[in-house]
């Protein structure tokens, strides 16, 4: 029948015209829901980040750059400034994908607007707060190392000191003859720098101690051999 | 002189009307000059009005004002030069001069000749009440029959002009 | 300098006496700011994006913006959305210089912020602004319509003049 | 209540003459009063009617509409209204400017010229000419005449295509229009419009004449270019058709143009076929302003539900179909009422 879809059409959109606006996101009163992987814009986590370099590789567009200087201290790669150029941006996720630190992720802020070209792109400075974590970080572990080094000193004058008053009893832990102790005992009063090097290898390694005080000691016999040829 | 609300109405609508009519004829522009016809078809409607017969105005601006000029218009712009400004120029050669001379002259002498030959009464009695009933009495009861004639030629007319338009379109 | 102070003084007085003062500029842009009617032009997936923004989950009628005119004449808003290509350039300029004043330009995209992609192809201009000035940059690729709607509440806010 | 305005007329009248005026200027200052409250009612009608049409398209398109500026939005078109105002004029330099310049004029002064016989309550009517209903289909044509000369002013081919079928369509329209009219005429008796009005004080002609209503309804559609009729202006064709080249005011007559000729037909549709300005409680002005009101919106809900029609179908539509249906309608009535007077009922 003509006509019978025409009213028919008037009738849904007079339905519909009632119907509660439920539909409608109200965006600058409610934000939209947005799904969890939605890719609003790019953010940066400076202190993650490893200078590694695979997200500027790995961007098409060139929207990521990064300035780098080297360390002079330990001779590494150290991230000054990171730079995500937002309006080449096409929202691919390779950057994200390969970051190996995960210091590139997106966010669901996409209120972007600009009035200026320039305002879009994202500079990441190098932030002092790290600058200055990392010089603290120097500076304890040189101390622990010093202390360290003031320790082994320490326990080698110690054992030094140990073997110059009592050879027989200190050397006794490497040798087991009382006969080559005594020689190793000569040969170590003879000769201070045998007996610093014999005494740091007591502390560190005694099986090595073992091996070089036969070795001292061999070689002491031999020399009084041909010492009692001659 | 003493005049009426009426008759100042009348001069105007007929000034309006004359003035109109010659810039159809005197405006370069052809399209300008169908526009000026558009008016100078109200000036006439509006003539009728002060003489208080409003259905013969009103049909005036319905046909003429309306549909006829429309038609014109349409008409111009389909068969019209590329230059608007070029089309209205009186034409150079002389039998159109000639044969434009004569149609003018044969024209006003027929329009002359039946001025100066009508009986125009004086006075009219004004129609009491309903004119337009008069006139419908008139149309459809004295004059039924020239009515219908004319009617038939305007539909041959038509009929005929179709005819044309589909044949030429056939060939 | 003497004047506009005491200009202010007295309009100072006023408010305080509850007169409003306004100036016609004032009441026009707000007029302009609350109907921006963007001309419906557009080149790839960011008028998608644009013509999901006049459908009913995003409403651009809400501001009042959502009478899309085909012709420049009676546009305010030109949203370049899309890379404007070198063909193109002609026409978009065409449009532009064809709309009454004032008129505002919004890029939406990257592509129409920057070139996007396309920024050093031969082919495409390096945004939008290399042709006119651009009022509000929308990046996104393509922005949501809310995105657009935030540029669009930018731009007014521009007009009228409070930022 | 009911003769606040008819009041209000008389006492001006009564002063003009105490003043020392004749009777004849005294009536002469008082249609001139008259045709200043009619642009004023036009005037806040489009606005109120602009704001209207995208509430009711939000609310058929599950949206929500203009709602920032005001309650729920009703502000939107005084913003829109100034932002029109101090647009750029711009008159492109190829265009024939005197026409060009003059269409938007000259459509609004038709449109406005058609509220001259409308009776807007009881008494109140700017002129209750005797051919009323001839006076608004007459002047109602003319509107044709200004759409050509904004198309042929343009100087552009959008604006020219669109103009032309513009006019096509409103010519086309127009016959049925009028002979379905003609059937109420024919039941009332008179072509003055206060006298339809009066006839319909038993049953409105809708009921009489439900024929020539539908008839009428679309033809009007048409006539007033509005969707699905809206061949003229098809954006995705012709741009905006004859009003491509127009900026800022002029296009804002034109559009104001648009609603004075919506508010102009749906008004004289409540006086042919809804009894006018006559019902019960009520005053008869606020009666038609519901009446109109309420054609209106029907009007704006089949713009938002019915695609738009093909140009050829829209002719076929009006040639082949339309006009034979408005004139067997008219025969129908010349026998149903011969046989209504032969029965004796009449």
């Amino acid at each position: 029948m003509y006509g019978k879809g025409l009213l028919k059409g008037l009738w849904i959109t007079f339905k519909h015209s009632f119907e509660k606006k439920d539909l409608v996101v109200r965006y600058p009163e409610q934000m939209p829901h947005l799904q969890e992987r939605f890719r609003g814009s790019l953010a940066f986590d400076f202190e993650k980040c490893i200078a590694c370099g695979i997200c500027i590789r790995n961007c098409p567009n060139n929207v990521l750059s990064m300035e780098t200087a080297k360390d002079e201290d330990s001779k590494k790669k150290k991230l000054m400034q990171y730079t995500i150029d937002l309006q080449y941006c096409m929202f691919c996720n390779l950057c994200v994908e390969d970051c190996p630190t995960n210091s590139l992720y997106f966010t669901h802020d996409f209120e972007l607007s600009q009035f200026h070209r320039d305002d879009i792109k994202r500079v990441y400075h190098r932030p002092p707060e790290l600058d200055q974590q990392e010089a603290a970080q120097k500076t304890s572990d040189q101390d622990t190392q010093t202390a360290a080094d003031d320790k082994k000193e320490k326990q080698l004058r110690a054992m030094i000191n140990a073997i110059n008053k009592n050879p027989q009893k200190v050397l006794a832990r490497v040798l087991d003859g009382e006969e080559q102790v005594e020689v190793l005992a000569a040969v170590l009063m003879a000769d201070e720098k045998k007996l610093a090097r014999m005494a740091e290898m007591m502390i560190t390694d005694k099986e090595k101690a073992k091996k070089v005080a036969l070795a001292f000691v061999k070689k002491e016999l031999k020399e009084r051999e041909k010492g009692g040829d001659q | 002189m003493d005049i009426s609300l009426a008759d100042l109405a009348f001069i105007i609508l007929a000034g309006f009307t004359l003035l109109t009519a010659l810039g159809v004829v005197l405006f370069k522009n052809i399209v300008h000059s169908a526009i000026m016809l558009v008016f100078s078809f109200l000036g006439v409607a509006g003539i009728y009005f002060t003489m208080h017969a409003g259905f013969l105005g009103l049909v005036q601006i319905l046909v003429y004002a309306g549909a006829i000029s429309v038609l014109i218009i349409f008409a111009i712009m389909l068969v019209m030069n590329q230059d608007p400004e070029k089309t209205n120029l009186p034409s150079p050669n002389i039998p159109n001069i000639m044969a434009g001379t004569y149609l003018t002259i044969l024209l006003v002498g027929a329009l002359v000749g039946s001025i100066w030959f009508t009986s125009f009464p004086e006075k009219v009695a004004p129609v009491s009440g309903d004119e337009l009933g008069l006139l419908t009495g008139l149309m459809l009861g004295d004059y039924v029959i020239p009515l219908e004639l004319a009617a038939l030629l305007l539909l041959v007319a038509v009929v005929g002009a179709i005819i044309l338009a589909r044949g030429a379109e056939h060939k | 300098m003497v004047l506009k102070q005491q200009a202010d003084d007295d309009l100072e007085m006023m408010e305080k006496n509850g007169i409003i003062v306004t100036t016609l500029e004032k009441i026009w842009n707000w007029g302009r700011a609350h109907s921006f009617w963007p001309l419906s032009y557009g080149c790839n997936c960011c008028p998608i994006e644009m013509m999901a923004a006049g459908a009913s989950r995003f409403d651009i009628a809400r501001y009042g913006y959502e009478v899309f005119r085909a012709s420049p004449r009676q546009a305010d808003l030109l949203v370049v959305a899309g890379p404007i290509t070198v063909k193109m350039a002609p026409a978009v300029q065409r449009i532009y210089e064809q709309m009454p004043s004032p008129k505002w330009v919004l890029a939406m995209g990257n592509c129409a912020t920057s070139g996007g992609p396309f920024r050093d192809g031969y082919s495409v201009l390096p945004g939008a602004d290399s042709l006119f000035k651009v009022d509000v940059f929308v990046p996104g690729c393509p922005p949501r319509p809310e995105a657009l709607f935030h540029g669009l509440l930018e731009l007014k806010q521009k007009v009228m003049g409070k930022k | 209540m009911e003769h606040w305005f008819t009041d209000i007329a008389q006492a001006l009248v009564n002063w003009l003459m105490g003043l020392g005026l004749s009777a004849g200027w005294a009536d002469f200052v008082l249609l001139i009063v008259q045709w200043l409250c009619i642009v004023m009612i036009v005037t806040i009608n489009v606005i109120i009617l602009i704001w209207l049409e995208r509430k009711v398209s939000g609310f058929i398109q599950l949206r929500l509409g203009p709602n920032r500026l005001g309650p729920y939005g009703a502000f939107q078109t005084i913003a829109d209204a100034i932002k029109l105002l101090t647009k750029e004029d711009i008159i492109p330099s190829r265009t024939d400017k005197w026409i060009f310049m003059t269409a938007p004029l000259f459509f609004i002064v038709v449109s406005v010229m058609l509220y001259a016989v409308i009776p807007m309550g009881d008494g109140m009517q700017v002129v209750d000419f005797n051919v009323g209903l001839l006076y608004f289909i007459s002047i109602g044509s003319l509107s044709t005449i200004c759409l050509l000369m904004a198309g042929w002013g343009s100087n552009n081919k959008w604006s020219m295509l669109g103009a032309m079928r513009a006019v096509a369509q409103m010519i086309s329209y127009e016959i049925p229009l009028a002979i379905s009219l003609l059937g109420v005429v024919m039941i009332a008796g008179s072509l003055r419009l206060s006298d339809i009005v009066v006839a319909q004080g038993n049953i409105w002609f809708v009921l009489l004449q439900p024929i020539a209503f539908i008839t009428y309804f679309i033809a009007a559609t048409a006539e007033l270019n509005r969707g699905p009729f809206d061949m003229p202006e098809a954006e995705q064709e012709l741009t905006a058709g004859a009003y491509t080249e127009y900026t800022g005011m002029r296009w804002a007559l034109f559009f104001l143009a648009e609603y004075t000729n919506l508010v102009a037909v749906s008004a004289l549709c409540a006086t042919m076929f809804f009894g006018g300005w006559q019902g019960p409680g009520l005053p008869s002005w606020l009666w038609i302003i519901i009446k109109t009101y309420l054609i209106m919106l029907v009007f704006m809900w089949m713009k938002w539900t019915f695609p738009r029609i093909r140009m050829d179908h829209l002719m076929s539509f009006s040639w082949k179909i339309l006009l034979p249906v408005s004139l067997a309608n008219l025969v129908l009535t010349g026998f149903g009422l011969e046989f209504f007077k032969w029965m004796g009922w009449w």
